[in-house]
């Protein structure tokens, strides 16, 4: 089992979680996050500053799946959280984990099966 | 900051004085006390205040003239400042119903509505409204107030109060459009919009009811400005709404999706904030208080005001909640104003029951609009155009059903002037869109308009700005 | 949207142009102008209308009867916008001191405290309240507005003006209760409570002191109401507070948690609101403008309400900084209103500094009121019984201490009225808690009430809602 | 909660119904109705209620005199009223325009700055800048408000009302200040502060001019406090400001990092709200009404008001936008407020020309002041020494330009008062600082203002508090 | 070690709270989330449209623990976030993910006695 | 790889940004969290009601590193993260996991050159 976690363009959360439904991942937990990287951040003004903001709003997407899963996944979120053809800065991130258990709350399942 | 940008202070500092320096001479000229101020072509301003002091020590006994005088003055002094008060609540409604991402923006175009508003239609747009006469279609008066002090009696207003109703009604017919076009348009187009609304096309328009002009000779009647205001406003923003297409993801694949509002509780303040305002707008355009029936008036305008108010928000949340199965506060906000929408052109002509059954109308017809307009795939975030455009010209209408004028004339002033706005407003923003000043891109559209308009944002979050 | 929806929409459309076409040949008469307008039961509206065109027109010299017959309408009519707007304060105040997902639930009942009010007010309380006569218990009037115009003289209100201003205070009483049910009652059940209050409960003790019932004729004095207005809105909230029980997790385990409000910064604006809406409810309460005595009587009044309100505000902060080691906001505002209340009854009747002590009173016994409920485990959210119910009584009691009126009358209308309220409104809780009509189920108040009642959040989060 | 704090509770209770004891041999005379009510020494305000009473009843005809006398107090009721509104306005552009870690905070500022101004302007602060006559630098006439009934004349005011207008003014020129000391100063020495300028500072400053001291002697003009009222507050702010310090990182490193306001929204509406205010501001300042010269002297002041306020908000805006590429909302809001302050001193005394010229360079000069005030390091949050203090003094001398008034003397006024209220309230945040009083300390700071001061969270989470 | 996330309702948090500090769980963090899963969204309306939404609100908690701790705070969550007897669809999940370090930034501690 | 997750008080985020470019970690992801640990709340009062809150507001870094910037990043951040000379407690912890794979969205990179 792995846990996937991708930080994307939070305009893309619509995209991303059709395709994903797609590949028949049906379960993923979202979070606000707030993304530092190559992407430069815009000029914001307030009161006669201008100061860099360098700090994004991304939004940050869980999905635990099993071993066969984990490359259905991947793809689906890079097809669909990328920018156009070839993808902008700022785009994001997707990391594999590793996950040694998982478990439903609602019965007690564990393992594969509680995904 | 940069050499470039300092000279340029500097230069707007020159600039300012220099025009100050320009009005210097002539104001100096009072330092002599109060001699030669009589005749100056602007000095009816100037030369009160020397008057005004000698009268708070002399305390001549005042004539029944004057009283009346002062008496209508005050009621529409206090109704212009209630209309005033009506901006916070447009600002805080159209805020509360956008997207937080718009917040800026949306506050921007309500603050500029009110500071271009008032210095166009000073310059231009009350010259244009009220031309002395003309002929019916199009005149102009002056530049600025007139300086004609009118005879103290009943009825007559200082022409700077009038000028401040006036100019509060225009800003009104504004900020309507505001609503109808958020999330998706130029601040600078907004601007070219707001200027040409308040400084021509709601003064022209105006002139020919309020005025005097064409359509008051065939004896169409708009008590307060159902037609003459509110759907001027509704309409410009369906031609708004129309050409600049609706916000990204609003209509996606066929189907309808909301946007829901960032802030019910700022959208029901703005609702509560207008309703107190419409005390203004209503009351005070009866323009008179001294005399019994001139206070009897006022008195009945107020509360038939109140039912209206009353009847179409309880209506339109009944008729939301049998369709939709949920007591919608949004729609019993948007009903309160169709209901004050509605009774604004006759609420001196029509008898409570019947105020009651306008209000009611317009409930109805709010929650048909929505659904209209939804149907046909136009985004209007604010319901601008069910609110003012169809309740506005259903107050038109129903001056002719309740009101006892006659109804052809009611009926086609209720489409000329909707027409005017929206044909003249849809060629604007047809131009705007021609010259890529209309809507911002969909990056833009995405990220928001406050970041990409004016490059801040309404709620930006404790310590997590960075500084550069 | 499927086809009952539809024809359901098309109904209602009938019913209301069939309702429009009954009134419709009544109105179609006044094509005629202002011929037979003279006697129609309900054209006391109506008829002004041309009469108030003359005027503008004509300017009749103005009788001194008119002149004073204009000023007490004209301030009971600014009063009665200033008292309009402190359901805005309201609204602020209660959304401000509950959880955020109960937001649209309080705006939703605020908003129709307004609406339903007005309309029952008009068709039962009114009538109810100032029956013109009666047996000093209960009777009946009229539904709707008089029709009979005031001879024009100092002191005489136009029905209109006067219902108004009613229609605010019985509003405002309403309100009241909204807080201290807040966060667990079923919508529904809050409209019938509302209908009932505003249509019967208020009205009928209303009736017995303003309305020249049998506290009247006993001397029972209570010059803005607060015994009439507050202390029947706060003991009407206690006993829904008592009947409905606390909120999930107020008072788990024996201890008291609070559950703190998720907006001051709304809760401190509505203090704000409330207390320049005050200035309607009191002074206005005079009801009368005209004549030195009137004058000096609105302005002693004036600044004795402001006095009050500062002292409340500044002992309540006092007291529980001394309590609580903490300068609390909450309290602060808590203790403006307890002032304000206060002094309510007697703002006519006392000095300046009786003023202040009267209002330093309330602003520790609002304290010591919250304190109290949380010991018995009453949970009142906005602390509505402590500031109207608590400090109502106390102001209906200063009155006999510090007004000059006989405290034994005062003691006892002070009591009779809140017992009235407490009793009725108990049933009504416990007749709506026997029909299920009354609290949400424990999952619904979980998820607020919000999302549970209306369907729709108040702070929906940008970029996260997601289509169908 | 423990014994002692039930001990104090109790003796609080005891005290306040000792000093009620003590009231309330007076209060009971008045239960032989109005007999011996004629000469108390604080009797004004009791004696007035039995003759209003019968007032409502009797309908004496009017006197022209007593007409006069109605429209004049009527007038300046509703200008205070609108005065003590802007409380609301100033709340919520200072909570808009700060972190939200320290809304509570700024809150609990201005609700004290109402409550504690009105009482210490009622004991002290209005005997001091009304004493009736005196040396003309420092007088004192009487605690509370004088009672002598004024006779009933056209421009006489009731005291009751002055006293409610003059409070509503000690408290703007107090709450001013809280937005340049906010989110670094301690509530206690803030309370200190706020006492020591309703109380003394002010008063003092503004007996000088409008309490007929030496500088009105002079011939000195300031005629609704661009100098006395707003340039008293600013440059108290600056000093506050100067001797605090920045907020921590403002100033990190040598540069200028700006701390943007957590709620453009609540600022926008705050500036709604102070330029509604500023309607009786202004216009009341005419302190009369009736009389030709009264009624029209106050519409053109209320225009007068709109076109600055509407030229500083759009040359504010433009300016900026040239300057930082940006159309800067924050700019528009402070321009506006900027154009209000500039024309206060003169909105009697100039055309409406003049008035847009005032007001435009005042938003030049806010826009100046704020880029000034960021060169050399103070850091004033909100901007309340640009728009209050350069402004208010700009709107004295624009008085010497525009209004007709000796240049001379304008400028001297101007630099005076401004000067009084730097210097000693210099002196006294430097006392305040010596005694440890002045700022929290840096994790204090970091924390917020709300949770180290109140504790308490302006914006708590739901269902993230959690019970002890 | 390991890093327990632990999905649950909102309402839940102060009783899972409670149930850790029974078995001696005395740290963790907390997250705002929005969950995506086998649960219903609920039917919104907003002027006159109903929709689905479909991210539910929830809450995180992230507990890092010591290899004898898992077992018991996985049961002490599985006990006290549960809705009833028997559980509902949308209760959450536990996942436990391997856990290599562990820095006390304090002291600078490493490892087990970190946590 | 390794993926570092930092809780850190949320006055501590400049300094700490400022630390992690110098040891030339650019990338970064931050989130609002809120602590519960050996840091006692503080006490709330609200209308009268004295109480403890015990979930403290922290920041949470996640930055996903290749092996060789583990030392330096958590050095960096330990360094920086430190309230005053000795820490405080509540300034938190440093987390690190093991990270199987990590994927740039916009390129499709992966593994250690998509950090
Ligand atoms: N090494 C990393 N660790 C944590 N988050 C990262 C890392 N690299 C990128 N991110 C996240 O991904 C977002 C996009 O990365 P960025 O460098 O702007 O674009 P790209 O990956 O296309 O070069 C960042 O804002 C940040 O939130
Ligand atoms: N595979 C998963 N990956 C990430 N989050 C998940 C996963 N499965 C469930 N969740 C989270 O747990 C919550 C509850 O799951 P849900 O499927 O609704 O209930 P149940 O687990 O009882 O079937 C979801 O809202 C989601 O936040
Ligand atoms: N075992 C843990 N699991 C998850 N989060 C933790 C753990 N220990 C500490 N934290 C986080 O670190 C923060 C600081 O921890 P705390 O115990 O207060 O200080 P210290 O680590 O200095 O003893 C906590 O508020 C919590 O967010």
């Amino acid at each position: 089992m792995k846990l996937i976690i991708a930080i994307i363009q939070p305009s893309k959360l619509e995209d991303v979680k059709a395709a994903l439904t797609e590949v028949e991942v049906f379960r993923l937990t979202v979070m606000d996050c707030q993304g530092f990287g190559r992407q430069k951040g815009h000029t914001e003004v307030y009161r006669g500053h201008e100061f860099a903001v360098n700090l994004l709003r991304k939004v940050q997407l869980q999905i635990a799946v099993n071993e066969e899963f984990v490359e259905p996944t991947v793809n689906a979120i890079l097809k669909s959280a990328r920018s156009g053809e070839k993808g902008e800065i700022g785009d994001g991130k997707v990391f594999v984990l590793p996950l040694e258990d998982c478990i439903r709350i609602r019965t007690g399942e564990r393992g594969s099966e509680a995904i | 900051m940069n050499w470039i940008r300092l000279t340029s202070i500097a230069m707007l500092m020159m600039g300012l004085l220099a025009a100050s320096a320009i009005s210097t001479p002539l104001a100096y000229a009072q330092d002599e006390p109060a001699a030669d101020t009589a005749a100056t072509e602007e000095s009816a301003a100037t030369e009160e205040t020397p008057v005004a002091e000698e009268a708070e020590e002399e305390a001549v006994p005042m004539t029944g003239d004057e009283v009346a005088y002062a008496l209508d003055n005050m009621i529409l002094f206090i109704a212009a400042v209630l209309v005033l008060f009506m901006q916070a609540g447009f600002a805080m409604l159209e805020v509360g119903l956008n997207s937080a991402k718009n917040t800026v923006n949306i506050l921007s175009k309500n603050v500029m509505d009110l500071a271009v508003g008032v210095l166009l239609y000073f310059v231009v747009g009350y010259g244009l409204m009220y031309p002395g006469d003309g002929n019916g279609y199009l005149a102009f008066g002056q530049v600025g107030i007139s300086s004609d002090t009118p005879a103290v009696a009943p009825g007559n207003l200082n022409p700077q109060v009038d000028f401040l109703f006036q100019v509060a009604f225009a800003a009104t017919a504004a900020t309507i459009v505001s609503g109808a076009v958020a999330g998706r348009m130029k601040f600078s187009g907004y601007l070219f919009y707001s200027a040409l609304l308040t400084g021509l096309i709601y003064p022209i328009s105006g002139y020919w009811k309020w005025g005097g002009g064409w359509l008051d000779a065939m004896g169409f009647y708009d008590f307060a400005g159902s037609v003459v205001v509110h759907a001027v406003g509704g309409f410009a923003g369906l031609a708004g709404a129309i050409v600049l297409g609706p916000r990204l993801g609003r209509f996606a694949n066929g189907k309808s999706h909301p946007i829901p509002g960032h802030n019910l509780a700022f959208a029901a303040l703005g609702v509560f904030i207008l309703w107190v305002g419409w005390y203004g707008f209503n009351p005070g355009s009866q323009l008179a208080f001294a005399g019994e029936a001139n206070t009897n008036a006022t008195m009945l305008i107020a509360t038939n005001t109140t039912l209206a108010a009353a009847a179409g928000c309880l209506i339109a949340m009944v008729v939301a909640w049998l369709l939709f199965r949920k007591p919608d506060l949004t729609m019993a906000l948007n009903g309160a104003l169709a209901g004050l929408v509605g009774i604004t052109a006759n609420c001196d002509s029509v008898t409570n029951i019947e105020g009651i059954v306008i209000g009611g109308v317009a409930g109805v017809l709010v929650v048909l609009g929505i659904m209209l307009l939804d149907k046909v795939k136009i985004d209007d975030p604010v319901g601008a155009f069910p609110v003012h455009g169809v309740c506005g010209v259903w107050g038109g209408i129903a001056t002719g059903i309740f009101g006892g004028y006659p109804i052809g004339v009611q009926v086609l002033g209720s489409i000329v002037i909707p027409v005017w706005a929206f044909a003249t407003m849809l060629v604007l923003f047809l131009v705007l869109k021609a010259c890529g000043l209309l809507r911002v891109s969909a990056e833009e559209e995405e990220a928001g308009l406050d970041i990409s308009e004016h490059g801040m944002h309404a709620y930006p979050r404790d310590g997590f700005a960075s500084p550069a």
